[in-house]
């Protein structure tokens, strides 16, 4: 067995261990530590299968933004989860182990079986890039081949953002969202809630930038902006805004809508909806892309923060 | 490939409907957000009718030439994605568009534009809701790959759910967050099959499995898990728990939509993974399995109907009865001589079920709600007197019955009778005797409700609430077109 | 075995792991996360058949490796969209978990 | 001379994975929080620091050097807001935290 095996043997058994811990710990606030330990793992696993935009998406969003919004669902619920004892009974968990394994051993063994040499579109893709002016072929995937798919999860976060929002309290409907981890009067957090965001704000962009021809893209950078913001908020340096102020409405859609518009404008120019004439493929997917790097910030970022909850006053 | 000649190789002309029955929705509901609260009913209620247009379009081309394909991009599949309507999608954009938008009209009257003093918050989230899911179901109709179609299942949860918890209570939320847990694990379960098909023939497109799909391990395991995931979002039982109290908890406009349009948007893709991307997979056995699972849900949903105090939930058990003939076209399908599910009567009779419930389930939560509204309640052993107090609302409910069981010339009848001959033709007798029994049980619960109707009021009701009869008229009108539909008899 | 494949029966497991939390705790936190485990499973089983792909020089097939980029932000936006409500339903006075007797879920369910 | 290099980076990286095993060694067998937090922030502050500069000679260019760097440098400032905030919550917890 080789070093690099071993390696990845380490990896693949901490991965697991950490997600066997947040399935397994007592307490909700340790699963939930062991579930962002698991997305950065997890991240180590993308890079070892040459996926780095994946790498990035896992660590930003899988980990880190999902991470911050179970601790702090972890924390409120503390109280309530320490009553409730009733588990289902051994036999009905050993069922249950039973069941999971065999579907687990059914599908390692569907992926055994797999085609050898295995059918890609990693050529066709590769082949057709050109026509887009971009040199990341996975951004090419999101940007034009697969446009459509890209252009209807803006729409999904919209979606889920309206739909968090709907929860709110018709009290609160007029208030601010109220974070999860209200840190307000911390000197420290302040001190780097000064500091970081400027070069966050660096990162986002290059990486938006940069994904045009390496890994990045307006997803990871649009991801690095909203963390900066909702550190901004924590250290309450800033306020969460009102849900019905219209500035937050127009750019809330104001990427999908980018994207939509260019789209059907290319019915006009380029002979089909998301099609883009060759010679302004790379500057069209700029020009969307920056409405959309805001809207994915803005929406990732109060998608964390949660619905309105807080009144106005003292 | 560059654009133009994908696009010349693999797009129909009038492909560009396709296009605009999703973009459409997507345009208003993006403008209600924009818009703000205020504006949100005013820019819903004008996007209906244009929906509705453009649907009408779709199906007048696929009437002419049978088909319609795009390129989205000009990137033809495997590379790209690609959209496609035949007949029973055209039916099923028509049916949404005319359910949606009968759904929007009952519901100016419950999320209308703000009045003073309200927050306007659910106005917002339901005419987003309701828009978002009428993309997302028009989606489902049109899309021809397995990963569009995911997101297109993710979207149509995400409009869904808030629609279930609009009013805040907590049983409500409840039934959201059940709804949302089993709508999720479904929906991971669909993507894994679609993933494991992809690791197989490296494409994800319906049309281009199906010339390259052989039986094996990878296929097996992608068709069961799809199925699965899929028959949980549909609500097949016995998936069907987290149905009832997410339906019948919900405003009478949401329930209509949840129950007559997004539990066909999967069992669509139900259909079209068997018929069209795998058409020689299926095996007796498995049809006949998913058969049975249908029939379990028309006896155990019409034997809980028949049990339920409350007309809502009554309705909502009666919609997991009916969703259970819409899985007795797998078997019905099935020829077994050639081990292919074919497109024929039994196919027909599913779509003309799917379609006739809509219409039918959608009059009769929005009937069920005005007779809440004008009671105070919807008890069912205290409906007396309401035959007099709200005769249209009832004939509404009656007229909807009437499809339900499957009584002529309603498109229930239709569907039920081309189940029937399929069931007779094919020498499947079971699925004939679980079908009318169905139609027996069926025609019990609600001839019960009707019955308690038409009593002399029982306790000296409360003060009557007054309802617009404009509100009455939705459900009627609804109704009606289940009830003749069947007359029309000829559909693409 | 390569590391790849290694990684594959990996994914496989995750998604056992997740489905048994799914269907064992009755807290719904913790079936929150155990759904994020199912799915990070199945994504990393896509890009599995990503890397089995590699061609023409690229490390891995570029369509799965942008559809999981898609299918993280969908998982995400779920994950949002089911906090804000087990936030809201614990506010409501409606507990942390769906055990509310009769009608509860076969899945859902605590055996008294 | 690059063998030289080459010899700076094994010591320091070396060097630097000592640091933080002692920092492991610490999170997991010190008594309470503060302490532990003593170990942690030493193996995130010198042993990264370590690591990073035994790279900085394989960097292969100036870029990429400051990149390092400020890799560090984010580190570094992260790592003592965490560790400043987590002690706060524990002295606030009381010592038996």
């Amino acid at each position: 067995m080789s070093f690099e095996l071993n390696y990845e043997l380490l990896v693949g058994l901490l991965v697991l261990t950490t997600a066997a811990w947040s399935v397994a710990a007592r307490d909700s606030y340790s699963a939930t530590v062991g579930f962002v330990s698991y997305g950065l793992l997890l991240a180590i696993v993308w890079m070892q299968l040459q996926a780095v935009d994946v790498a990035l998406t896992e660590v930003a969003i899988g980990s880190g933004l999902t991470g911050l919004l179970l601790l702090g669902a972890a924390a409120r619920l503390r109280a309530t989860e320490r009553r409730i004892v009733a588990r289902p009974s051994i036999a009905l968990r050993t069922l249950a182990a039973l069941a999971c394994a065999g579907i687990s051993v059914a599908l390692a063994a569907t992926v055994l079986s797999l085609p050898q040499p295995a059918p890609s579109l990693a050529a066709e893709a590769l082949a057709a890039l050109p026509a887009t002016g971009l040199g990341n072929p996975v951004n090419g995937v999101l940007m034009a081949f697969r446009a459509f798919d890209t252009l209807l999860e803006k729409v999904v976060l919209v979606l889920s953002l309206v739909g968090v929002w709907s929860l709110a309290p018709d009290l609160g409907w007029a208030g601010r969202p109220r974070l999860l981890h209200p840190f307000a009067d911390d000197g420290v957090l302040k001190f780097l809630a000064r500091t970081l965001p400027p070069l966050g704000l660096l990162l986002g962009l290059h990486l938006m930038w940069n994904g045009a021809d390496e890994p990045g893209g307006a997803f990871q950078g649009a991801t690095v902006l909203a963390a900066m913001w909702l550190l901004v908020l924590m250290a309450g340096l800033g306020e969460a805004p009102q849900v019905r102020a219209r500035w937050l409405r127009v750019a809330a859609v104001a990427g999908p809508a980018t994207f939509l518009a260019v789209g059907l404008a290319g019915m006009g120019i380029a002979g089909a909806f998301l099609a883009y004439p060759e010679s302004h493929a790379k500057a069209l997917i700029l020009f969307v892309e920056v409405p959309m790097m805001l809207t994915i910030a803005l929406v990732l970022a109060l998608l964390v923060a949660g619905p309105p909850e807080r009144t106005e006053g003292p | 490939m560059p654009p133009t000649e994908a696009l010349a190789a693999g797009a129909s002309a009038g492909g560009g409907w396709l296009v605009a029955s999703i973009a459409w929705p997507i345009i208003a509901l993006l403008l209600v957000i924009a818009g703000g609260e205020r504006l949100a009913a005013r820019v819903g209620v004008l996007a209906l009718p244009i929906g509705l247009a453009i649907a009408a379009a779709v199906a007048l081309q696929v009437g002419g030439s049978g088909e319609l394909v795009y390129n989205v991009g000009g990137w033809a599949p495997p590379l790209g994605i690609a959209l496609r309507a035949d007949g029973l999608s055209a039916a099923m954009l028509l049916v949404t568009a005319i359910v949606a938008g009968g759904s929007g009209i009952y519901a100016l009257a419950d999320f209308g534009p703000p009045r003073a003093g309200s927050s306007g918050r659910t106005s917002l989230a339901f005419w987003a809701s309701l828009l978002g899911a009428w993309a997302a179901l028009n989606l489902a109709f049109l899309g021809n790959d397995l990963f569009n179609l995911y997101v297109a299942l993710e979207m149509l949860t995400f409009a869904a759910v808030p629609l279930v918890c609009l009013d805040g209570r907590a049983e409500t939320l409840k039934a959201a967050l059940r709804y949302l847990l089993y709508a999720l694990v479904g929906s991971v379960l669909y993507l894994l099959g679609a993933v494991l098909l992809y690791g197989a023939y490296g494409t994800l497109d319906l049309g281009l499995l199906a010339t390259v799909a052989q039986p094996g391990p990878a296929t097996w395991a992608a068709a069961a898990l799809m199925t699965a995931g899929l028959l949980a979002k549909t609500a097949l039982f016995p998936l069907h728990l987290w149905l009832p109290p997410a339906h019948a908890g919900a405003p009478p406009a949401a329930s209509a939509v949840l129950s007559a349009l997004v539990v066909k948007g999967s069992f669509f893709i139900v259909l079209r993974l068997w018929f069209e991307a795998l058409p020689g997979l299926g095996s007796a056995a498995a049809m006949q399995l998913i058969g049975l699972l249908g029939a379990g849900a028309i006896l155990y949903g019409s034997a809980l109907a028949l049990r339920q105090t409350r007309l809502k939930l009554l309705v909502a058990y009666s919609t997991v009865a009916q969703i259970g003939y819409l899985f007795l076209v797998f078997p019905l399908a099935f020829d077994a001589a050639s081990g292919r599910l074919a497109a024929g009567a039994a196919l027909m009779g599913g779509l003309l079920q799917a379609v006739s419930h809509a219409l039918a389930k959608a009059a009769m939560f929005m009937s069920a709600g005005l007779i809440a509204v004008t009671l105070g309640h919807d008890r069912i052993a205290d409906l007396g007197g309401l035959a007099r107090a709200r005769p249209t609302s009832l004939l509404a409910f009656a007229l909807a019955g009437v499809s339900l069981v499957g009584l002529p010339p309603s498109g229930g009848f239709a569907a039920k009778w081309l189940l029937l001959s399929a069931a007779v033709a094919t020498g499947q007798w079971w699925w004939a005797v679980v079908i009318v029994l169905g139609g027996l049980l069926t025609g019990a619960y609600l001839v019960l409700v009707l019955m308690r109707a038409l009593d002399e009021p029982t306790a000296p009701a409360a003060p009557l609430q007054p309802v617009a009869a404009w509100r009455e008229a939705v459900p009627l009108v609804l109704a009606l077109l289940a009830v003749f539909m069947g007359l029309a008899g000829v559909l693409p | 075995m390569n590391p790849t494949t290694l990684f594959g029966l990996c994914g496989a497991a995750l998604v056992g792991i997740g489905l048994y939390g799914l269907l064992t705790d009755p807290r719904l936190l913790r079936k929150i996360i155990a759904f994020n485990l199912v799915g990070s499973g199945v994504f990393l089983l896509f890009g599995v058949v990503a890397r089995r792909g590699a061609d023409a020089g690229l490390g891995g097939d570029p369509v799965p490796q942008a559809l999981v980029i898609t299918g993280i932000v969908v998982a995400f936006s779920a994950t949002a969209l089911a906090v804000a409500l087990l936030l809201r339903l614990h506010d409501a006075g409606g507990g942390a978990t769906l055990d509310d007797g009769a009608d509860s879920a076969g899945k859902d369910r605590s055996p008294s | 001379m690059s063998a030289l290099l080459d010899l700076f980076t094994i010591v320091a990286v070396s060097a630097g994975v000592l640091f933080f095993l002692a920092g492991v060694v610490g999170l997991l067998r010190f008594p309470d929080a503060l302490t532990r937090l003593h170990a942690l922030t030493k193996a995130d502050n010198v042993g990264l620091g370590l690591i990073v500069a035994g790279l900085l000679p394989q960097a292969g260019s100036v870029l990429a050097a400051l990149k390092l760097l400020l890799v560090w440098l984010t580190v570094l400032l992260a790592g003592a807001t965490v560790g400043q905030l987590i002690a706060r919550v524990a002295r606030r917890a009381g010592p038996s935290a």
